[in-house]
């Protein structure tokens, strides 16, 4: 067998490997294991790709090569490593980004070698080739500037709320028949400096695209760009005649697509509606709803008359959500909650599917404090419970306890289920501020007469209520 | 060649049904954990930058290479390396008090 | 050559997982349906077959080709028509009587 | 894009097809729809081939083909439709076989067309291409003549129970070293008669594999030799660069392998056992089980004494089998229950998941009788049940209530879960005679002396039940 054939072989391998990854998430068990197996495969791959000779023989590429590749891990591994759990999306965001970019330059520069006629695919390139790269490099792009302003969001370093501006549609409009165009000249002409202008609206196209997201959903829209990365990634695999590129791109394609769907899903909302809800109601919806918060006044209560309220209330319900985890207080909370049941308290934990920042964040936090998984309820177990609890305590959650989601449909989470805290005789916040969540939407619940806010970070919060109730 | 192509989208239909089938079965408590899985899979096309900048020829051709070997390795390497920290927390069972430490370091950002 | 051989082969492999996945997820009680209704789509050896003759030369080749092509269209066509008829039996609702006749008549095997 | 673009497109949509038909089977709702795409699917790729120009152009071989294809047509449609569903089985292990026929003379004939220097492929080919063909030819002879023998075995052309000689052992070991050293031989000369001399000695196998395997079996030896000839299809596939064959012979080659898995799992026993468990102790224990039956006295009881019986008792539980299939006496059974039920007693079908001759036979009976489904109970759920029965109603069951399936080791369904109406206060039987179930194998509970037997078909037994009954 030749050369070719046995790094082809590898690379089939390399594919198998990565399905196996994919396969391995079906179950925490294995999940971490199959994640491994994948990052083996990617090894492999990349190892067997020097021995592609035009690579092994690049020169003075090859050095390039490999100081790209020590800086790119020399960055990423500390960056990898450090982030803060809270900040994953962001993470993923990025590496996402520069996934399609990669992916877009792959398109670009092999159509530069297509064209040139130095390339030993000389002459114009069949038009199915073209496009080809005309998909690697528009949804490459696209991906990348679209998951640059998605972390400028999650990352706070613009307002997460929707971007609207007069004239949204008809700029979106113009930008979207421009790329038509250009894709069918490039198609026709096979003009590099056309396929150079198609980039860059693609990557405006990114911008114009996630702007007007909420910040809420953009965890929903890293997912679909994922699998947009995946496709780019696809795309150029068929015009490198790569099948691992092509396997791999195809994977993450449709699995990001599937995952978008579940994900929206479970915040009760359309993909189209995250998407595109933001051209409308929204608008008006979002107008006084910025985060700076309004003046109206609210309960507040000390850490004593609370701990004795719980002391001697009957059930209480804990909701914890993305606080809970800035403040590192899962321990404290079960400390609490351990107290409150060895008084004969009722309690349970009301955990919402996108509480904090991750799926399943909840979870793992409370888990890690060694709750007892017996009691964690799922908001749909939960709610109905909600109207007999005496006190619902709220450590760090909002958005997901926030009423505007059944109550307000112009807001950014309409129509997102929450846990019903409204419900209880007596809810309980503890918070730093009147700062918003996620969404960066006003909770009307922090006005509601029922309600009591303890200010401060969750951790100490909750240390006082501990003695509080000891005292009790 | 037009062989080729049809070879070529033949692999693509069937990864499509692959891809499906396999994230229809994972649980929602893992779906972060997969997309920063899938992120990192599609970061394999560092294959394909190192291809393209082997054989680049004038200095475009070789900026654009190593620009796309260099996110290539980013999106590669990072994903890996962030997914696997996501799992280890999600190993975390309620016998083993030994992780804490670990979790807050994860959360607190400081390094080990 | 060698390019096309590893194409069909990375078909082959994304098929294994396709039919494994997909089958794991179909219950015992249509296991008959399955096995008779993926012993229909083997039966698309027809199309081979037909080539087979096709090109076929010398008395031998044809021989054989018409044989298999006679063969494959047993399998194909049969296959498909008895899973219909199974397929039709395992709708029978606890609703719907009209089916009974239908049902006997598959029994004792007389014609419609 | 050239006509053969076409073809293939047309092909890959084909093979979608056949993946969406599977997929559909995953619930009983869309399995007939999924069915129908699978057949639409196929005819589509038919059709297309005729476009492919050596086809169109074939002249006299074209009049043949249409001429086979025709006959094939007239003989197999009727053969369908008329079968007994009690003969699916069968049926299926025809149809089964005849394709794995069909994979093997095309790649045999390949490799006609590959030696004859007047084949386009002139010389010598490549190893890796005589494997093909020889896994073509191997594989699909063993399946043809292994289906055959599974045929006759369950047609009763010969008896179902492991047949079993002298040597045994022996000759496989030497026909297995025989057909090894030819593939050998083949791969390195290339040689047309030794490839012919492969084919016959694969005919050999197949049948010295099927024959030692007992008849309770032979339904998963048949899903077995299914997925051999999904892979003889697939290689047959590799050796025509025809990428619908090879998927579509893959799809069935695992799913069929699985499936395989599942059925043995199903009748709790083990694939191996199942296959090779007849070299040993099997062949002393199948000594007397003849299913000629033995001569020891059975108490036979009148439907009279049996419906009083039934009439006063607390529980009955009813046991259908295959026999309730061929009686068509779901209706009757129905009818006995109801007027049980109304006397006030407990009354539950109990359901063995191989009980009749195809998964789910009974529940589809029962079903088409208008039984409730919360009168079916599963084996698992019937067991522990049983105990506190006063009859068990075995009507037309046999192997499905066999003891020896629990206590006799060598017994050829030893190890299947069985139904246990012998813990029941009295066992009725409804058969025509001492004559055994599917497995060929005597049944002690027929001697139990708390079992009556009522000989007759189970239709006529019951409606003399139905009335005594009544009259009770
Ligand atoms: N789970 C997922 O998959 C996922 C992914 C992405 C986005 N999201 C979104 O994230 C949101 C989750 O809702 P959530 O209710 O869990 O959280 P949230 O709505 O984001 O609200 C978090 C609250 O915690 C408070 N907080 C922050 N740090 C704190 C500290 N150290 N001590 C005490 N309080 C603290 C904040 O108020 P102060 O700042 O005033 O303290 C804020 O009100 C939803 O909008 C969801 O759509 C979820
Ligand atoms: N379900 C599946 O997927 C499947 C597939 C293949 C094989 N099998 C095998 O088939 C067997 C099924 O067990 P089973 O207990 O249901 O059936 P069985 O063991 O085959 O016994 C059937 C019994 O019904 C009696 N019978 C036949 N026709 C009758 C009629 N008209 N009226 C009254 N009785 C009649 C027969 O005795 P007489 O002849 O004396 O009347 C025989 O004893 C198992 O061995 C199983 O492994 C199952």
């Amino acid at each position: 067998m030749t050369l070719f054939t046995w790094i082809d072989l590898v690379y089939l391998l390399a594919a198998i490997g990565f399905i196996l990854a994919l396969k391995g998430l079906s179950s925490p068990k294995h999940a971490r294991r199959g994640n491994l197996v994948g990052a083996g495969a990617a090894l492999l791959a990349i190892g067997m790709t020097f021995a592609v000779p035009s690579v092994r023989h690049a020169g003075s590429h090859l050095i390039l090569m490999v100081v790209a590749m020590v800086i790119g891990t020399a960055v990423a591994v500390p960056a990898a490593r450090r982030v803060k759990m809270t900040a994953m999306p962001q993470m993923v965001a990025i590496f996402n980004g520069v996934g399609g970019g990669a992916a877009a330059l792959v398109s670009m520069t092999a159509f530069l070698v297509f064209t040139s006629t130095s390339g030993e695919v000389a002459g114009k390139p069949a038009v199915y080739e073209i496009i080809e790269v005309v998909l690697g490099v528009l949804i490459g792009s696209v991906s990348l500037s679209g998951s640059a302003i998605a972390f400028a969001k999650l990352q706070e370093l613009m307002p997460g709320r929707p971007v609207t501006y007069p004239g949204q549609q008809v700029i979106n409009a113009i930008v979207g028949l421009a790329i038509l165009g250009l894709v069918v000249t490039v198609a026709v002409t096979a003009n590099v400096a056309v396929l150079v202008i198609l980039a860059v609206l693609a990557l405006v196209l990114g911008v114009i695209f996630v702007l007007p997201i909420g910040g809420a959903d953009v965890p929903v829209l890293i997912s679909l760009l994922n699998s947009f990365t995946g496709l780019a990634v696809a795309a150029s695999g068929f015009t490198l005649h790569n099948n691992l590129l092509i396997i791999a791109g195809t994977l993450v394609g449709a699995s990001g697509t599937l995952l978008t769907r579940m994900m929206s899903k479970a915040m009760g909302r359309s993909l189209i509606n995250i998407l595109f809800s933001a051209f409308g109601s929204v608008i008006t919806a979002t107008g006084g709803a910025d985060g700076t918060g309004d003046t109206r006044p609210v309960k507040t209560g000390t850490a004593e008359d609370l701990g004795v309220l719980m002391a001697y209330a009957s059930k209480v319900v804990i909701i914890p959500g993305y606080g809970l985890a800035v403040a590192q207080a899962q321990h404290v909370v079960k400390e609490l909650a351990d107290l409150l049941m060895a008084r004969g308290v009722d309690v349970f934990y009301a955990i919402h599917p996108v509480a904090g920042r991750m799926p399943g964040h909840m979870n793992v936090l409370l888990a890690e404090a060694n709750v007892p998984y017996d009691e964690l309820k799922e908001m749909d177990d939960a709610n109905p419970e909600m109207s007999t609890a005496d006190v619902a305590l709220v450590v760090g959650a909002n958005d997901t306890v926030n009423p505007a989601a059944q109550n307000t449909p112009g807001s950014p989470i309409f129509g997102m289920p929450i846990i019903h805290a409204d419900l209880a005789q007596n809810i309980v916040f503890l918070k730093r501020s009147m700062r918003p969540g996620f969404a960066g939407i006003d909770n009307e619940l922090l006005f509601d007469p029922k309600t009591t806010l303890l200010f401060g970070d969750a951790k100490d919060s909750l240390t006082k209520l501990v003695a509080a109730v000891k005292a009790a | 060649m037009t062989v080729g192509i049809i070879e070529l989208l033949t692999i693509f239909v069937l990864a499509i049904f692959v891809g499906n089938e396999v994230v229809s079965k994972v649980p929602s408590i893992l779906h972060t954990p997969l997309m920063s899985g899938s992120n990192a899979i599609h970061g394999i096309v560092l294959v394909g930058t190192m291809v393209i900048l082997g054989e680049a020829q004038g200095t475009a051709q070789v900026v654009l290479g190593f620009l796309a070997v260099l996110l290539a390795t980013l999106n590669v390497v990072g994903g890996f390396v962030v997914t696997d920290r996501m799992l280890e927390m999600f190993k975390a069972k309620p016998a083993d008090k030994a992780k804490a430490p670990v979790e807050g370091r994860d959360e607190d950002g400081s390094k080990p």
